[in-house]
């Protein structure tokens, strides 16, 4: 965790105008990423994981905006830069995919087209020359006949083939970071692994970083250096991978480690009841005081209900944010 | 004032939105005689200062026989507008077309009176025995009955075609007349444009170049486009009548002549109540008729005595309307034995003059005197139909009741057939008498009085309650000049007599 | 816990034998030309009384068709269901509520899956009354009874489903499944649309109500953990076509298929940072499937034979584990060592 | 390409059939008939012998198998009978008004399409703002008028008061005459394609796509360029369609208040005067180009919507 | 929720018109129809006569009062018609499918080509004037809209876990049609009903001006608006005011759609999740 970072979040909150008052939705999020790192962001469903990373490349939209903190890119503010200056980041530094290949593609434009643009907007390059450099893009995510495929439409193509679609648009620019927001939940398990593996290897090739978001703690853990877990908007717990899985911290990393059924539990250690975490997560308007977690954690106890727990240094490295934490 | 020569006269065809046929045989309509006066000749014509039908065709008529031969001295100066000559033939021509009884043109019941008529229409002959030609200019013409032709021969259904031409597919697209315009552009539904027909037969006429008749059946459109000065000529119905008679600009183009049309409400003797003359009698009492004239026809419109219109040669001026009198309505239902009153169907259109409006009004008059009235509200073309299956118990309309008042008497005669004119299915021996001896008088004078003393049968009567003449009224823009008080039908103007001066917009 | 091991084949409550599925694309009066899509085509399974049939395979592989169509949604192209002792397929419509008393199903998505516009007790109730129980106190004992067991309060009976969380949902369609005592419940990837957090009490409230009643389940799901954890037998499919089929443990320990190799081998490992196994290619198109063995052009196993028509057949043998693969012996040593040693040195 | 357009083509001749079907029925059972809508005009009464000649000319009499017999075996040849009215071929009276028509059709959707279009997604832009509001207003207001009361209000504005425009008619048929009956008749389509972009551009403004766009640094302005115009066409289209029929159907009330020579008012005169071969002729021909229309549509959906493919 | 501008006033002057309607005896001055006095012919707005008179001198604010009666009957009922027509054979033909779909998809493809306002008119001319047949004509020749929605609707539902559930319960279809279909389907039904409504009034009043409009002498807004069209210049009193009427009325119908499509189309509502 040395070196210069490439992107820093310090204490990001982003609002979500509910149309009489602001609520958080993200609060108190800081995590850093250096260069060619991965670092992976899990938590359930509406946990704030995408609009954190929209925050980075600037693309929250009303209702949601930033109502504090800072995100530096290579040490520079991203929201002291003017529109051009976000768009001149955007797609040329740091790119992003999204989660459904389908619709994340514009249904009626041929995808080398929509690979050509990144050369047009960025690289200056004629459409021409673009179209030209959208062919090699599409071999390099190792798509055959690629010569053909850049007249195909997206729903000419498989899932898979889509995502590295989408994938060859993010990279063609070779940013310094890629955002891959839950890349592969579409996508079937032999599918997921082909995607995750272009991209792993694409990226280190290219040494570009990424922030990879999951509800897969298990497939983030195996993809990424460093993982943050995010609860109702905050991260609770951020270490390294082999750690967080092996030694979880936060009551809630522990819980969805022991509640899920791994492949090849049961085998080793025969059938057990699984460990259940009791009750929902809140809903973005009745996040408890305190800890978020306090109504479902079997630790909690008066102050978790009262006060908000600080992060905490681990010893074996990483953070938590917890009164008891282990 | 010497007319100017030159110009385009833009006149309006108001009855609708479009013309039915550019063969003027097959339609008795208003709208498209408007066009065919300009287009067409018939052997007489309507002269309106005379108010009646004088020789246009033929220059001289020499009765025989009886008063049942006429020989027709024809023009010999008349082409038709591809630049042939018009003779005998095509007289003789024309009048065997029309009596083609697999076509069923309307105008068979004028060209009928000329014997042997009939069998060419029932197919037994192929020529119509009574026409003879003695040379290309001279006609023989036979009649069935001793009357003057000239109310036979004179309107647009009896239109004068150039034989053969007339028959061919294309005459339909492009009609050929005799008429002082040539047919240029017809735009269906919109208008039809003529020209200047340099040959015509009267000399130094027409006047104007080019004669624009543009459809427009909507009232509203129409003021607008007057006002505008995109026309030259508009109808005006009441409303309309009204503000141009108090808008300083508009009221010196006010025109108006009292039109041979008589509406009514006609009964039928067949529901109960009106086959008494007493209740009957009681409508006529029970309207306020000169109240609705007043306010509602706003005063574009003559208040009827009976049935024969005030531009009839034989109107009696002596004769006195129905008096606005609800008691003695009341007493004469009470009479009758309908003390409390009784309900009818009144079948109706929405005719603005003479329909639904009227209807709506006298609502609540009859409703004074204990009549309920139910409406029945059918369109025009049913409201046709209606009456002449006497599918009514009372209707409102509006009837030609000239300029013949002897064919408008007769549809009064009991064997007068319900689908032909006799709608109320009008039974009166005494009635009968007067018209028989009418027809067989050769004394004019003897006939108008035996037909005046029917006229005032009918008032006693009150087949049907009398409303109202028309008065017609077209707004003229003050350029346009010559334009003649027709009573049979405002809008026909013999064109050839109209002229603009220099201050018309129209080029 | 009790594992059911082989027991009599009178012991089977749901059999289907050889059905066969074909979707026509296109055609009808001037229609494009006709295509057939083979969803399911030609799969034999059978379900014991008390056991858990786990059904794995990718989208599109035709599980929901099969489920489908034992529960009469959808009738097969060719083939027999026996459920119970009476044969399913050519049914009668009538036949419809008596096969509902055997069967019932729940759904992937709890947010479809209930009526917005009926509350809880309606949702329950209105089976109960369509299949002639009429009487008031009976229906609120039931309702009730049936509400406790999947864990939420009769009290909440009265609210509409958008008053409740996603895995109340769940229960609640559980509940609904449950309500008419069917012997066979389908399960449609139950969990897959909830929360991570929420996923175990859906898992474990299955299990538990499997042993209390004593249901049969039929489990479809995409996340192999699940399936290892809750089946007693699985089935994997591919193409319309079952690829393999055994004890849980045959198939986790000892996956024989290429395919089921592949899936297993797929899963990442939290604890290895290391590069995925990868197959190549996608599930091909149905419309147009390979020639002889499905899974050929994506198999790095494959030879010249597995391209050839007819492709292999399921070929059952000791312990009831069928493999359909031409060259599984072969295949099945090197798979065994591939698998059980980087993976199971669990805590 | 080919293939698909027989194939609808030959798909559309049982709802041809059934129009005429349809037609065919409401009118052997209609009161009146073109002979007494001949004198309705109370001028000269009818001669009961002529009428009688001409129901058996006209065939009114037959029964009703017989008349549809004859007209379907007619109408194979493309024959589509002789008016009542005009005596003229029916075919040669909707050939001269087809033109017109078109004219005012195309006009009043290129008023639509020019204003309507833009305005949305102007509205869309800034949804919440004053143009917004504004253009939304004028919407719902030009949809909530009565069509020959709103003509009357122009025609009385920009013919009479301001003198900018000729009242009435196809005159030489100069577009200064079109302009008034095409607003006319464009306004309720352009208040309906106004909101229709406004809706279709909101909704494209947040579909994955278009943040995948923005995430390419790409500005708003070639956001819209590049990925949602064509989008939003596609959704446009769709109602254009399906407004062209409405189109047609209020064209009656548009041709009949100006006195534009379209199929509109020969529809009306036609219907009044129970001229029944036209009626049949013009409904038939409103329908045929409803259909041709609608197929031309489902072509430029293929050129715009490449999920759309035909085999 | 948060309630939208336009659903407010357009609920307003919805409300308004059907309040006028149901009150018109109270709240008229005069009969419409027996209180026609030419004595009073054509007087212009006035204390008397708020609104002026008419030709036959009646009270145009009575007739307007009593006009809202039969606008929203032919408003209302014929959208009721249409709705259910429209409903029963869109919601059907979607859930059952195979032939019955590709007959009514047929009837629905024709009623599409056939311009609804020229059907009616067919259909006018056959009944002949009047509200009982405009009620038909109108109710008859708009369904295809609705039809299509519902049968769009009942397709997609059709595949909704519920139903499939409904039916895997046992249920028979018609009561899956309509316990699972049919209330699940409303909130578009609703939108394009109110929609209709408004279209329906306007309708009445192109037909009254073709001269196939309502039965006298009860008044509509649609047949006062074309019999006052001549006077426009002379007496525009005569047809501001129905004018206005079916303008307000039709634009509340118009706006009410709107804000109803905001809150129940399930679309802008996920929007909004
Ligand atoms: N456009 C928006 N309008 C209103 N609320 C929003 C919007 N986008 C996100 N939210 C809310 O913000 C919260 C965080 O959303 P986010 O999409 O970041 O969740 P997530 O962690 O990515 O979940 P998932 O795994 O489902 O993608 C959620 O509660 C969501 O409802
Ligand atoms: N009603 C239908 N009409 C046409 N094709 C269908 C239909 N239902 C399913 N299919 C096709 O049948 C195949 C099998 O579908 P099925 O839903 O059974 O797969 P699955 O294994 O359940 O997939 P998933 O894991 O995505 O649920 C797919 O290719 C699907 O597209
Ligand atoms: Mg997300
Ligand atoms: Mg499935």
């Amino acid at each position: 965790m040395t070196g210069s970072p490439l992107i820093e979040v310090e204490d990001l909150r982003i609002d979500l105008d509910d149309g009489s008052r602001k609520v958080p939705a993200v609060e108190n999020v800081s995590f850093r990423i250096d260069r060619g790192e991965t670092f992976g962001l899990v938590g359930e469903s509406g946990c704030g994981k995408s609009i954190t990373a929209l925050a980075l490349i600037g693309l929250l939209r009303p209702p949601l905006s930033i109502g504090g903190g800072v995100i530096r890119f290579e040490g520079q503010e991203i929201q002291r830069l003017s529109a051009a200056g976000q768009r001149e980041l955007r797609g040329n530094r740091i790119a992003m995919i999204f989660q459904e290949p389908m619709t994340a593609l514009n249904p009626v434009s041929p995808v080398g087209r929509q690979i050509a643009e990144m050369f047009v907007l960025h690289k200056g390059k004629s459409w021409r020359e673009a179209n030209q450099l959208a062919v090699e893009a599409l071999a390099s995510v190792r798509v055959p006949a690629p010569e053909r495929r850049v007249k195909d439409y997206p729903h000419q193509l498989s899932g898979g083939m889509r995502q590295r679609v989408m994938i060859a648009i993010a990279l063609a620019c070779g940013p310094d970071l890629l955002i891959a927001d839950e890349p592969t939940t579409a996508l079937d398990v032999t599918v997921q692994a082909e995607i995750i593996e272009l991209m792993r290897n694409l990226c280190a090739e290219r040494g570009t970083a990424i922030l990879m978001i999951s509800h897969d703690l298990g497939l983030v853990a195996n993809v990424c250096r460093r993982v943050a877990v995010m609860y109702a908007g905050r991260i609770v717990e951020e270490r390294g991978s082999a750690d967080i899985f092996r030694t979880p911290s936060h009551p809630y990393t522990q819980g969805l480690v022991a509640s899920l059924p791994r492949l090849g539990s049961r085998a080793a250690l025969g059938r057990s009841r699984l460990k259940e975490i009791a009750g929902v997560v809140p809903a973005i308007t009745s996040f408890p005081d305190g800890c978020r977690f306090n109504p479902r954690c079997a630790q909690a106890t008066d102050i978790c209900r009262t006060t908000a727990p600080e992060t905490d240094l681990l010893e074996a490295g990483g953070l938590v944010r917890c009164h008891h934490h282990a | 004032q010497t007319p100017r020569k030159g110009g385009t006269i833009r006149m309006t065809a108001p009855y609708g939105s479009s013309f039915s046929s550019l063969d003027i045989h097959t339609t008795q309509r208003a709208q498209d005689e408007i066009y065919a006066k300009a287009l067409h000749r018939s052997l007489y014509i309507w002269n309106s200062a005379e108010g009646k039908p004088v020789l246009e065709l033929a220059k001289e008529d020499v009765v025989s026989g009886g008063g049942l031969v006429h020989t027709f001295k024809l023009r010999d100066d008349a082409y038709f507008h591809n630049g042939r000559k018009m003779t005998a033939d095509d007289v003789i021509w024309s009048y065997n077309r029309i009596m083609d009884g697999t076509k069923a043109y309307p105008g068979a019941r004028f060209v009928r009176v000329i014997e042997g008529a009939a069998a060419v229409e029932k197919g037994q002959a192929k020529e119509i025995s009574g026409l003879k030609k003695i040379d290309d200019f001279t006609v023989e013409m036979k009649l069935t009955e001793k009357v003057d032709p000239g109310f036979y021969f004179f309107n647009a259904l009896t239109s004068i075609y150039p034989a053969d031409e007339g028959a061919k597919e294309s005459f339909i697209q492009k009609p050929i007349g005799l008429g002082p315009f040539k047919f240029v552009e017809h735009v269906p539904g919109s208008r039809i444009v003529l020209e200047r027909w340099d040959r015509f037969y009267k000399p130094g006429k027409p006047y104007a170049d080019k004669l624009i008749v543009s459809v427009m059946g909507e009232a509203a459109a129409r003021d607008v486009a007057f006002r505008n000065k995109e026309i030259d000529t508009s109808v005006l119905g009441p409303a309309q009548y009204v503000a141009y008679q108090t808008d300083p600009d508009l009221k010196g183009t006010i025109v108006e002549v009292a039109e041979v049309f008589t509406r009514h409400m006609g009964m039928n003797p067949a529901f109960k109540p009106f086959a008494d003359k007493r209740v009957r009698q009681a409508i006529n009492h029970a309207i306020d008729t000169d109240l609705i004239i007043k306010k509602l026809v706003k005063g574009k419109a003559y208040r009827a005595t009976s049935w024969l219109p005030l531009t009839s040669p034989i109107y009696d001026k002596t004769m006195k309307p129905y008096a606005f009198d609800p008691a003695k309505a009341k007493q004469l239902l009470a009479e009758a034995g309908y003390p409390t009153g009784f309900e009818f169907e009144w079948t109706t259109s929405q005719n603005e003059s003479w329909g639904l409006p009227i209807v709506e009004a006298i609502i609540p008059m009859l409703d004074r005197v204990g009549i309920r009235v139910k409406v029945k509200q059918v369109e025009t073309a049913v409201l046709a139909e209606v009456i002449k299956k006497g599918d009514f118990q009372a209707y409102v309309y509006s009837m030609a009741t000239g300029p013949d008042p002897q064919a408008a008497l007769k549809c009064f005669y009991s064997s007068t057939p319900q689908s032909a004119c006799n709608y109320t299915s009008f039974k009166n021996a005494d009635f009968d008498k007067l018209i028989d001896e009418a027809g067989q008088t050769d004394d004019a004078a003897k006939r108008d009085q035996l037909l005046q003393k029917a006229n005032a049968l009918l008032y006693e009567e009150a087949p049907v309650w009398f409303f109202n003449y028309n008065k017609a009224v077209m707004a003229v823009q003050p350029w346009l000049k010559g334009i003649q008080l027709n009573a049979t039908e405002l809008t026909h103007q013999n064109v050839e007599d109209l002229w603009v001066d220099e201050s018309s917009p129209a080029k | 816990m009790h594992e059911p091991q082989g027991r009599a084949d009178d012991d089977v409550i749901l059999s289907i034998e050889d059905i066969a599925v074909h979707f026509p694309l296109g055609g009808g009066l001037l229609g494009r030309e006709k295509r057939l899509l083979r969803a399911v085509d030609g799969v034999d399974l059978s379900l014991r009384r008390g056991e858990c049939l786990g059904l794995v395979g990718e989208s599109g592989s035709g599980k929901s068709t099969v489920a489908l169509s034992i529960l009469g949604l959808l009738t097969p192209t060719r083939g027999r269901i026996v459920v119970d002792g009476q044969v399913v397929t050519n049914r009668q419509s009538g036949d419809r509520k008596a096969l509902a008393r055997i069967v019932q199903m729940v759904f992937q998505d709890p947010y479809a899956s209930l009526n917005p516009r009926q509350t809880v007790r309606r949702t329950l109730e209105d089976p109960l009354r369509v299949h002639g129980v009429t009487a008031k106190s009976e229906i609120e004992d039931r309702v009730g009874t049936m509400l406790r067991h999947v864990g939420l309060r009769p009290e909440q009976s009265g609210r509409y489903p958008h008053e409740f969380s996603g895995g109340q949902r769940q229960r609640i369609g559980i509940a609904r499944a449950l309500i008419l005592n069917p012997k066979i419940v389908i399960c449609d990837e139950p969990v897959s649309a909830l929360d991570v957090s929420i996923r175990a009490q859906i898992i474990n409230l299955l299990l538990e109500l499997k042993d209390t009643l004593g249901l049969s389940f039929i489990m479809i799901s995409h996340d192999l953990g699940v399936v290892e954890h809750m089946s007693d037998r699985v089935a994997v499919m591919y193409l319309g076509r079952i690829v393999e089929n055994g004890h849980w443990r045959e198939i986790f320990e000892r996956p024989a298929h290429p395919y089921t190799q592949a899936l297993i081998a797929a899963i990442p490992d939290p604890l290895r940072h290391a590069p995925l196994a990868t197959t190549g290619g996608d599930l091909p198109n149905p419309l147009n499937p390979p020639n002889g063995c499905g899974f050929s052009p994506r198999c790095r196993h494959a030879e010249a034979l597995c391209r050839r028509e007819p492709g292999p057949v399921l070929e059952t043998r000791r312990d009831g584990h069928a493999v359909r693969c031409w060259r599984s012996d072969e295949i099945a040593a090197q798979a065994r060592l591939a698998t059980t040693e980087g993976r199971l040195n669990v805590r | 390409m080919l293939a698909f357009l027989t194939r609808r083509i030959l798909q559309t001749v049982p709802t041809v059939l059934a129009v005429v079907l349809v037609v065919f029925v409401l009118f052997s059972v209609v009161p009146g008939s073109i002979v007494s809508s001949m004198s309705d005009d109370g001028r000269g009464a009818a001669d009961p012998q002529v009428v009688e000649r001409m129901r058996k000319q006209l065939g009114l009499d037959d029964p009703v198998y017989m008349r549809f017999g004859s007209y379907i075996a007619k109408l194979a040849t493309g024959d589509l009978g002789t008016s009542f009215r005009t005596r003229e071929p029916v075919t040669i009276m909707i050939a001269k008004r087809m033109w017109p028509t078109l004219q005012l059709i195309f006009a009043a959707l290129t008023f639509a399409i020019a204003i309507g279009v833009p305005l949305g997604f102007v509205a869309a832009l800034r949804p919440g703002g004053i143009v917004d509001t504004v253009s939304m207003v004028v919407a719902v207001s030009g949809l909530s008028m009565a069509k020959f009361w709103l003509g009357l209000l122009l025609m009385y504005l920009f013919a009479l008061k301001l003198g900018w425009l000729p009242s009435f008619g196809y005159g030489d048929g100069g577009l200064k005459y079109l302009i008034l009956p095409a607003v006319t008749l464009g306004v309720s389509p352009m208040a309906l394609l106004a909101r229709t972009t406004r809706a279709a551009v909101l909704e494209i403004m947040t579909a994955d796509f278009v943040r995948t766009a923005r995430s390419k640094g790409m500005s708003e302005m070639r956001v819209v360029k590049w990925h949602v115009m064509r989008n939003a066409l596609v959704l446009i289209l769709t109602t254009m369609g399906l407004q062209f029929g409405a189109l047609m159907g209020q064209a009656v009330v548009v041709e009949k208040l100006f006195s534009w020579p379209g199929i509109g008012s020969l529809l009306v005169d036609s219907v009044l005067q129970r001229d029944i071969p036209a009626v049949q002729g013009s409904i038939l021909v409103v329908v045929l180009a409803f259909l041709a229309i609608n197929l031309l549509i489902d072509v430029l959906y293929g050129v715009i919507d490449p999920r759309i493919r035909y085999a | 929720m948060k309630l939208r501008a336009n659903l407010i006033i357009g609920g307003v002057l919805f409300a308004l018109a059907i309040l006028v309607g149901l009150l018109a005896p109270w709240l008229a001055h005069t009969d419409p129809v027996m209180d026609a006095n030419l004595m009073n012919a054509e007087e212009a707005p006035s204390w008397t006569w708020w609104f002026g008179t008419d030709g036959q001198g009646r009270d145009i604010y009575s007739r307007v009062v009593y006009g809202a009666r039969v606008s929203l009957t032919v408003g209302i009922v014929s959208q009721l018609i249409n709705s259910i027509i429209g409903v029963a054979l869109g919601l059907s033909a979607g859930y059952l499918g195979g032939w019955w779909d590709d007959v009514v998809n047929a009837l629905t493809n024709l009623m599409l080509a056939i311009p609804s306002l020229i059907f009616a008119l067919a259909i006018m001319a056959v009944l002949g004037p009047g509200l009982t047949s405009l009620l038909i004509a109108l109710g008859l020749t708009n369904w295809s809209f609705t039809c299509r929605i519902a049968r769009a609707s009942a397709l997609s539902l059709k595949s909704q876990g519920y139903v499939q559930a409904a039916t895997v319960l046992g249920y028979g279809d018609l009561r899956i049609m309509i316990t699972q279909l049919l209330p699940n389907m409303l909130g578009p039904i609703v939108v394009i009903g109110t929609l209709g409504m408004g279209s329906a009034v306007l309708s009445e009043a192109a037909l009254s001006f073709l001269g196939l409009g309502v039965r006298p002498p009860f008044p509509s807004w649609g047949s006062m608006l074309s019999e006052a069209r001549d006077q426009i210049t002379t007496a525009p009193w005569l047809s501001v005011f129905p004018g206005l009427a079916i303008f307000l009325t039709v634009l509340g119908l118009n706006l009410l759609g709107d804000g109803l499509r905001d809150i129940l189309d399930p679309q802008s509502r996920s929007r909004r999740r």
